[in-house]
């Protein structure tokens, strides 16, 4: 099928480029490694406290390296004029945005999910609410991704658009950092994490649904 | 065929074209003139569809591209100031997605005939990152000779290319317009084309 | 009039510190909004 | 009624600036009203003393940077389906606005904050969810400021402002999903029939009198935007004749 | 002075840069703000909590906020080529570079420290800590751009390099952090920071002597 | 004077010239031809010493450039294929401060009448980043009617001029040759000035 192999073409090419760059997703995963292991240091690491503050350092630096990450979803199309390219792809932009955004996921969300279980045995999690920690992490970052491509979209051209595209994203985030977050304290703490849970996957599906298409909006906008 | 009617065309503040029309038939090729700045660049965005105008209007066999987006798409071949090149991906493999994001099949005999044509079968496995600013554009200007289709709108394209190359690229607009192609350039000297072929369009006003 | 004083009003039973300062920079934000619209709107109308 | 030929930003201009005075001198009445309600009629809560009073503005503060968001939003549907220049305005008009009754909400429930609870500030969800809200009402205006193309900036702050319109549920239902420190939704059931009465329309009337004063800036400030774009239009269309 | 001509000329030429995109410098500072605004979102929010954490949260969101700005220190010079205009001045690389670094701090640094006081108020820290916070902050925050410099230098031109300049920069930053923080949390507990804050005092005058140097280098290796 | 002796240059593992001479004297121009991507910019890039050759030399009046850099740099305008322009600034901003960079006392008037001869006096307070391609060119150019060198080294200055831009910028490099300039340039065409000033230099194996 024709649509099916450009998208395909679109997906291999995204994850490649990603590739080439591996420095890239290594650097996506050590950032998050780092950015987890800051807190103790600024903090002070008593046990209490660390078992405390586990959950939502990890999620906060998901979340902070997640957003870093953003700026590549467009900005080197933009430059180089591959995007323009992209729009004149005999496809709706919105599914061609949307295989992008999976393919982002792919090189710096999955690689947060798979090394999540690694940071929770630091902060001395148990078996059960490391499980939960890796389900909440699933449910959220394709979340972030898909958030994060609105925001990407809106600042594109935009010189020293990093700082804007966090403040303009951050909030945005925040629910899923309270859920997420949310859930595994629940866990930790011994209360039924369902609830939150049930939450974020909700609004994965709400994201699903309407992201690449804002998304899509949103480039046309910023490329007229 | 291709139609522009009643097109205004701003820029900020300033007014650059207004009650622009034209019209481009089969076999045809349209050479944009106009001084720095006139707005040439901002009409062939216009025309492909990547920017929209406030007022007039742009019709793809009759039809008004806005409508009709990817078919339009389906049928044209823009090449803008920035050559679309990924410096990550060597020059085969940005061939070959360009042409695979376009729906091309891709047959690796041609395209390595293609790259020979341009002059960059000898850097076909180097990353598009090492090419000189010439090469680069070679690059883009390569799918022009694997992907079949009837409309070019092509900015600046002799830019930067060495005389031999701007011999070839002239020879494929030739066999491009008499297998009845359309193609709409700018360029700041008059393309060397069988003047049959050739309408120049003056803008500035 | 449950107040008596004015003494007695200022202080607000204690909180005339939390209390005027709300009120006063609620009252100070809205007109400051005001003035500088006004100002805007001088500039705007300016050279037309 | 044409209403198409008020929807252009050349014949609203005028009507902005003729109906901006009467909402602005209804605010100014009602303030004083308000206000006279507040310190006079009000009687003081036996548990919270007269600090109570902060109520008075505080909460209509609070609803205002709400609505005003919701609002916005509201401009930017009509802006990105119907294509129309006046209603992306709208939104921008009510910003600033927006931003400062988030602002007031923010330092007058800290003032409050101090006496009650005796700290300045608390990571409430309610508190935090507020202070979101400003962080959105300044990205939206960066966001406006930095782009300079007044078509792209209209646009792309209206999608802006559609997708993050869903943090002020957040605010609203935030007491219910965190236990906190934050009052929930009507102290005044708590208080004998008569006080909430007097308290609730004190409220109310200070929130009338801010909407109306919301209404009157957001002219005014519509008329300024109208003007300046308008001027760089002509000014640059002069610069092109002379040439 | 010929000399101070052309050093003042590139101050103004940077500040005002900065200033035209206020957004950029008003964006670090709610970045700042946001940042530390979700540790408690993510932690949940017990006042004792609150306390022990505030001087960590706060410097590890300065950490981050300067980071995510060093990226405008040269990469946009570099994409339209301005860069290698600076490079051809006739003057010391590193006198230049000095002078860009101490942009940098007014326009992504300084505002920090300005800022600060309202989150110490924020998480309840009492005078003296705040005090002691800003001081921290003074000190501090040049190193930040000063370090920050030299990982800038070294990945420019690499696409991508945000990512990879913050796992070069983070782990040089520790230091800092460590001390910083650690001067607050002293302060807090009512120790003296004299020691901390003294180091890093001693760590700024190491930096201001080498750092530009080593950026220059750096700088001149990049573009080749 | 400018001496490049026994050169050699290497891009990754493709030789592109070896044992290249060339001088340079007061009142000569070089033009430097080739086909795309045999070393112009490469050789360029090095001559201005904003990259280093690993054997070979370039002197500017019998003395290394490496070890005299800033008596150098201070003899040298060099505008290469990046315009050096910062979209943030306006046009007028951009030209102050890039003379002001290089030392030069800035005069309004002067630079008024040097935005009026290239065209941009009308765009003057616009943002860079609104410019046109070749509107962005005749920015970068500007500085070489304000700032007085010996030594130019430009690098395909006439891409994207128009033809007008074309025969201006050609007169400005006759009068500098006339003053006892130098200038060392590539490009595709040859420029038309006084043959007898002009020196072709032909690189390619
Ligand atoms: C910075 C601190 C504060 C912020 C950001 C804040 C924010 C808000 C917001 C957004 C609302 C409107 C929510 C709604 O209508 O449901 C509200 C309402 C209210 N706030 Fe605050 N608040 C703060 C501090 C306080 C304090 C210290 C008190 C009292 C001890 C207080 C008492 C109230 C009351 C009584 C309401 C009305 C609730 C209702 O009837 O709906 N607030 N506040
Ligand atoms: N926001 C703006 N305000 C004022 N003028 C603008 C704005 N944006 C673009 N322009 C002007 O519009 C024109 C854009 O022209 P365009 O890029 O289409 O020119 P062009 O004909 O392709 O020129 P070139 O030959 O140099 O490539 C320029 O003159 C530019 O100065
Ligand atoms: N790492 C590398 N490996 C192999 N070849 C390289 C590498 N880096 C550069 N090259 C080659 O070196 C040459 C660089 O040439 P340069 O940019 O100097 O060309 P140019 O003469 O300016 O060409 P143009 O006319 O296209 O601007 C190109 O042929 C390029 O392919
Ligand atoms: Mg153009
Ligand atoms: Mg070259």
């Amino acid at each position: 099928m024709k649509i099916a192999g450009i998208l395909q073409a679109l997906l291999w090419r995204d994850i490649k480029l990603a590739m080439r760059r591996q420095s890239d997703v290594v650097a996506t995963l050590f950032f998050f490694v780092v950015a987890v292991s800051l807190f103790p240091l600024g903090i002070g690491s008593a046990p209490s406290l660390m078992h405390a503050i586990g959950p939502g350092v990890i999620w906060v630096a998901a979340l902070l390296s997640s957003m870093l990450s953003l700026n590549r979803l467009f900005s080197s199309d933009y430059a180089d004029g591959t995007l323009e390219q992209l729009l004149l792809v005999p496809m709706p932009l919105t599914l061609i945005l949307a295989i992008k955004i999976f393919a982002h996921w792919i090189v710096a969300g999955l690689p947060l999910v798979i090394l999540a279980p690694i940071l929770g045995l630091q902060f001395d999690m148990g078996a059960k609410d490391i499980g939960i920690l890796v389900l909440s992490l699933i449910l959220g970052t394709p979340l972030l991704s898909l958030i994060g491509a609105i925001g990407a979209a809106l600042i594109l051209g935009m010189r020293g658009g990093g700082v804007l595209l966090a403040i303009l994203v951050l909030p945005l985030y925040i629910p899923v950092l309270i859920f997420g977050a949310g859930a595994v304290t629940a866990s930790v703490n011994g209360i039924s994490p369902e609830g939150a849970l049930s939450l974020i996957a909700a609004m994965l599906t709400l994201g699903v649904v309407f992201a690449p298409f804002a998304a899509a909006v949103a480039l046309r906008i910023s490329l007229e | 065929m291709l139609k522009v009617r009643a097109l205004e065309c701003r820029r900020g503040a300033s007014l650059l074209m207004s009650d622009f029309n034209m019209s481009l038939e089969a076999g045809q090729l349209i050479h944009l003139q106009g001084a720095n700045g006139t707005g040439k660049t901002s009409l062939l965005r216009i025309i492909s569809g990547l920017s929209t105008q406030e007022t007039g209007k742009v019709l793809w066999n009759d039809v008004d591209i806005r409508t009709a987006r990817e078919d339009y798409s389906s049928n044209l071949i823009y090449i803008g100031h920035q050559p679309a090149i990924k410096d990550d991906l060597t020059v085969l493999e940005n061939l070959t997605v360009s042409l695979k994001l376009n729906g091309v099949k891709v047959d690796i005999k041609r395209l390595e005939e293609a790259l020979e044509v341009v002059g960059l079968a000898r850097r076909k496995n180097l990353p598009a990152r090492v090419l000189s600013q010439g090469q680069r554009r070679r690059l883009s200007l390569a799918r022009l000779w694997l992907d079949q289709r009837p409309l070019w709108i092509l900015d600046e394209p002799f830019n930067a290319l060495d005389v031999q190359a701007n011999k070839l690229l002239e020879e494929r607009l030739d066999q491009h317009l008499v297998s009845s192609g359309m193609c709409i350039l700018t360029s700041h000297h008059t393309p060397n084309i069988d003047k049959k072929l050739l309408t120049e369009v003056s803008l500035g006003l | 009039m449950h107040w008596g004083s004015l003494d007695n009003f200022l202080a607000m039973g204690g909180y005339g510190f939390y209390v005027w300062i709300s009120f006063g920079l609620t009252l100070a934000c809205l007109l400051f909004e005001l003035y500088g619209l006004q100002k805007r709107h001088v500039n705007s109308q300016g050279d037309i | 009624m044409n209403w198409y030929k008020f929807s252009s930003p050349k014949t609203f201009y005028p009507v902005a600036g003729s109906l901006a005075p009467y909402f602005l001198g209804v605010a100014g009445a009602l303030l004083i009203l308000g206000l006279y309600i507040a310190f006079f009629l009000a009687p003081t809560d036996f548990q919270q003393g007269e600090a109570y009073r902060i109520i008075f503005v505080h909460v209509p503060a609070a609803w205002m940077s709400m609505f005003v968001y919701l609002i916005m939003a509201g401009w930017s549907v009509v802006g990105l389906s119907l294509n129309s220049k006046l209603s992306y305005m709208m939104a921008q008009a009510l910003a600033p606005t927006g931003a400062i009754f988030t602002f007031l909400a923010l330092v007058t429930g800290s003032l409050w904050g101090k006496p009650m609870w005796g700290a300045w500030w608390v990571w409430d969800a309610r508190l935090t969810s507020e202070l979101i809200l400003l962080f959105l009402y300044v990205g939206y205006m960066a966001l406006h400021s930095a782009l300079d193309d007044v078509r792209r900036a209209d646009r792309a702050t209206a999608v802006f402002a559609l997708v993050s319109a869903v943090n002020v549920p957040i605010i609203y239902f935030s007491v219910k999903w965190w236990n906190t420190l934050h009052q929930g939704a009507s102290v005044s059931l708590t208080q004998a029939p008569a006080m909430a009465k007097i308290m609730l329309m004190g409220m109310l009337i200070m929130s009338i009198s801010f909407w109306m004063y919301t209404i009157g800036v957001a002219l005014l400030r519509l008329q300024c935007i109208i003007a300046e774009r308008e001027r760089e239009i002509i000014w640059m269309n002069e610069a092109q004749r002379s040439e």
